[in-house]
């Protein structure tokens, strides 16, 4: 397939892999056709993702990319993280071969997905409150 | 590289040792053009004459009947738009299944586009194609019937000796009222070394071969075209093959191919039987080790060596790149290894769902295999499903819980 | 056998030691189908790619410019259908000469079946085409004009560069016009690797070779496709080669044309200077030894090794016969020769009779010849021409007197 | 090209080549067009066919059938002269490859031209003697 060390790596051994029980957020990307799925559980605090894991169904660019946008997002703001593009994260696994690039706009997605899900539930609780 | 077993004996093969030496005369010292008219020219064309007494002989046919490709695509892509361009007078409608080798599913769309009409006919759970629908799909513009014999994906063999017999009735009416004849094609290179064909008993008229899937070389195949079939040439140019291929022939290549073919006549009962005591044992051991797997294809219409699984709840690249780890050679019909979005058109056709399509696995034997390689598959194979699938969101139970965005991205 | 001299080096040559000895590699050690996933097919992926960049180093191209062939014959098959199918809508008219080998001019007169315009423009007594007459010929539904870069007969060389540069002004002005841009292919076969090819200065959009005219492997050649060029591929299915050009790979031809290609590159100078010399004392020989006999071809824009006579009131065949017998073996554009009935379409294009153009011999020159094979057919051509002539009807200064029955037989 | 020995032999070894200067009739046949081109010249006595010769210009096989025809009908009469067809000279020859069998068709085309262009002859004589 042509992928990087960096890439077999974290294919063969994937960071923050699992669920969070009682996540803030949850975000969902990619689509069953496709082949590749992915879902990803966050914890904030004070606009911080302290926690994250990742569920994947996917190949093995699929598997790396969600296992190194985790690494990437853990410890970042909000905002910080919302920064991060497919690039990013692509250029962290020291580069995807060009027809994998896609799996790379799935963590980005993904994370996003998880961000903007814990967005609309603080919306919702703030919405309670008032 | 350590430990090597290769178990992806259906997308090549080894070129066989006596085939290797078979060829070697022909790069430097018999390297006369056979179309040359001189007497060191002769030898080559003997040799090409040989060889090609050879195919006809594997295949029950003559050998005028036999023309050399550049392998099954070249065959495949010359016998469709062969007989298409030349009985387009006649009509121009093609039937073929939907799990044709993409060499014929890509030449019929591209004969769309120039104004053919191609039906693909479905098939049933285990790949067979309907003949029911083959017979209604029939029309009067009808000119060709392309069927492959044996699935490469599935190793599902399909009734050509049937559809055979009933396109014989059928052209017996045709001819009588005076309609186009329908032409036959086969798509024959899975199973040819692999199981005995024999032309006339299967009824084609046209049959595609490739060197490299019988332990042959690379970039050498053959059509048979039987005597009094309208085709047009694919590649145009010189007086070659009977006017049929041009094209300074291949020598070695074509050399090599006919010693396969010697060598597959004598030794194809030891080939089919060794590579299927170990499918079969590798098939029960996979069944009984690892939860939800699908076992794809025909239960006994299959090639001998075949195995095609679905393993659900996981995608197939990555099992492979676990095994390839491993030192295990196989593939798989994932959207991923083909370079495409989708995945396998043929376990689609199945009827199988794209997330249990793309976490197909196929494992081909040959000659090489041994017990032990059997073995360290069904010791590594299980902790790699284990693994992959405690880091998927899908679930068993929970396969349609689970709601996702089914947009396309 | 005896004596053997080999001198049809333009129909085909050894494949060089070196290159036989690169291939090995790859029948049965590294034989991995090179689109499969795993490790190990990665090798054979890695050598293809090697190959390819090899390929555009001596063509000055990009790698990715290079799509691999089974020949010539597909190249020039691929180029013409390839272009003429996807420009479709755009125009339909092509432009050729006289005097392309067969694998261009039967593709065009194909097309011209399918509602294709070809015009075929005329050469000079040199074999030139004429520009003026090309230039001429271009219509606003001109889509390509394919003319070869040295003829494989006479050994002629073409102004490609000249054309590539007109073509160029043309189609500046039509892409200001918003008309469609005419694409250039060119037939190299009987260049690449014995003169030097830039397909930038060519100013080339596609450009055919072949290995087994330069010392390389039978059966694989290749196109070289300018990126952007809008082109429909001639064999459909897998996914080969950016989807240009389907098939499993034939991963030791394509080593060994890479391997050819090197060493063209480092050797061509040489390659390229022995057989002239050769050629040259051969020409004078046969011009002072010999009555009534036509040098063909130009005198300075031709390839190194090749040297064609018509040898008047003798037919080709007979004198080829002869030859052999002596160990000689050369080539003739007699009818006889090509299974036609009509004599070299090459030669007549350049004005030459048809009795005459029967008379011809070409001797090709390549790197195993030595003085004393030149010296060998001096020896032996004239007493051969001799007792011909003197069984022949025509003589000299007697051409017209005799009357013959010209209906066709 | 696949020749027999036999029209190896008559190839290298033709046969009664050359011209009868005052023969008692001569054929052509054959085109330029086409490569093959033969002359026949033969004397006649007493209804047989005494001397005959050939000047061929064509391929191997075009120089063989000459030769061998102009063996096979020399000290014939007319009558059997007319008989020879291409198929006799060429099972005389063991045989030619499929696409030389026109050259056989050369040889029965010359001898006949020739004995037609005899009995022409004989005609305008006896006419004249009437
Ligand atoms: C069923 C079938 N048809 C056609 C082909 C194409 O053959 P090749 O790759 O030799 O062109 C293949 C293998 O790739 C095949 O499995
Ligand atoms: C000028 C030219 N073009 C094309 C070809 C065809 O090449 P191939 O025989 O390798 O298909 C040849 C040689 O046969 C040739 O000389």
């Amino acid at each position: 397939m042509g992928y990087s060390e960096k890439v077999m790596e974290h294919f063969m051994h994937p960071r923050n892999v699992g669920r969070i029980e009682n996540a803030d957020g949850v975000g969902r990307a990619g689509n069953p056709i496709c082949g590749d799925i992915m879902a990803i559980y966050i914890k904030v605090k004070d606009d911080v993702i302290t926690d994250i894991k990742f569920e994947t169904f996917g190949c093995g660019a699929a598997i790396a990319t969600s296992s190194m946008v985790t690494e990437l997002v853990k410890g970042k703001t909000i905002e910080e993280a919302l920064k991060i593009t497919n690039r990013t994260v692509a250029n962290a696994l020291d580069g995807l071969p060009p027809i994998k690039m896609h799996c790379s706009l799935l963590a980005e997605d993904g994370v996003k997905a998880a961000i903007g899900d814990y967005k609309k539930k603080q919306e919702l609780k703030n919405k309670v409150k008032l | 590289m350590g430990r090597f077993i290769y178990l992806d004996y259906n997308a090549t093969t080894s070129t066989d040792e006596r085939v290797v030496e078979a060829m070697k005369l022909y790069f430097n010292k018999l390297y006369g053009n056979p179309s040359s008219i001189y007497k060191f020219a002769q030898e080559a064309r003997e040799a090409v004459e040989a060889a090609r007494s050879k195919l006809a002989k594997i295949l029950n046919a003559k050998p005028e009947e036999i023309v050399f490709t550049s392998g099954g695509t070249e065959a495949d892509n010359f016998a469709i738009k062969g007989i298409a361009y030349a009985n387009k007078e006649k009509g121009n409608h093609i039937i073929t299944s939907k799990i044709e080798h993409h060499a014929v599913l890509n030449t019929c769309k591209w004969l769309e586009k120039q104004g053919f009409q191609v039906t693909y006919i479905g098939v049933n759970k285990y790949g067979i194609v309907d003949l029911d629908e083959l017979r209604n799909a029939i029309t009067d513009k009808t000119i060709l019937i392309t069927i492959m014999h044996a699935n490469n994906e599935i190793g599902t063999i399909e009734p050509i000796e049937e559809i055979g017999k009933i396109l014989q009735e059928i052209n017996k009416q045709r001819i009588t009222n005076n309609k186009p004849r329908i032409y036959f094609h086969t798509d024959a290179v899975q199973t040819v070394g692999k199981i005995p064909i024999d032309v006339n008993e299967l009824g084609v008229d046209l049959l595609s071969l490739s060197g490299h899937k019988f332990y042959g070389p690379k970039g050498v195949g053959a059509l048979f075209i039987r005597k009094r079939t309208k085709i047009n040439s694919l590649l145009h140019g010189g007086h070659h093959e009977r006017n049929r291929r041009a094209g300074t022939e291949n020598v070695p290549g074509i050399v090599g191919l006919g010693k396969t073919c010697e060598i597959a006549m004598e030794e194809q009962e030891k080939e089919e039987k060794k590579p299927k005591a170990l499918r079969d044992r590798l098939e029960k051991a996979i069944v009984e080790k690892i939860d939800d797997v699908i076992i794809n294809g025909h239960p006994e219409k299959r090639l001998a060596g075949t195995l095609n699984i679905c393993v659900k709840y996981v995608e197939g690249e990555s099992m492979l790149l676990n095994l390839d780890l491993e030192g295990i050679a196989a593939s798989s019909g994932s959207a991923c290894t083909s370079g495409t979005l989708e995945p396998s058109h043929v376990l689609l056709a199945l009827g199988i769902p794209p997330e249990v399509a793309h976490g197909s696995l196929r494992f081909s034997l040959g000659r090489n295999n041994t017990e032990e390689d059997i073995d360290h598959v069904i010791e590594v194979l299980p902790p790699i499903v284990k693994k992959l699938r405690a880091m998927s969101p899908f679930r068993k139970g929970r396969e349609g819980g689970l709601r996702w965005d089914t947009q396309k991205r």
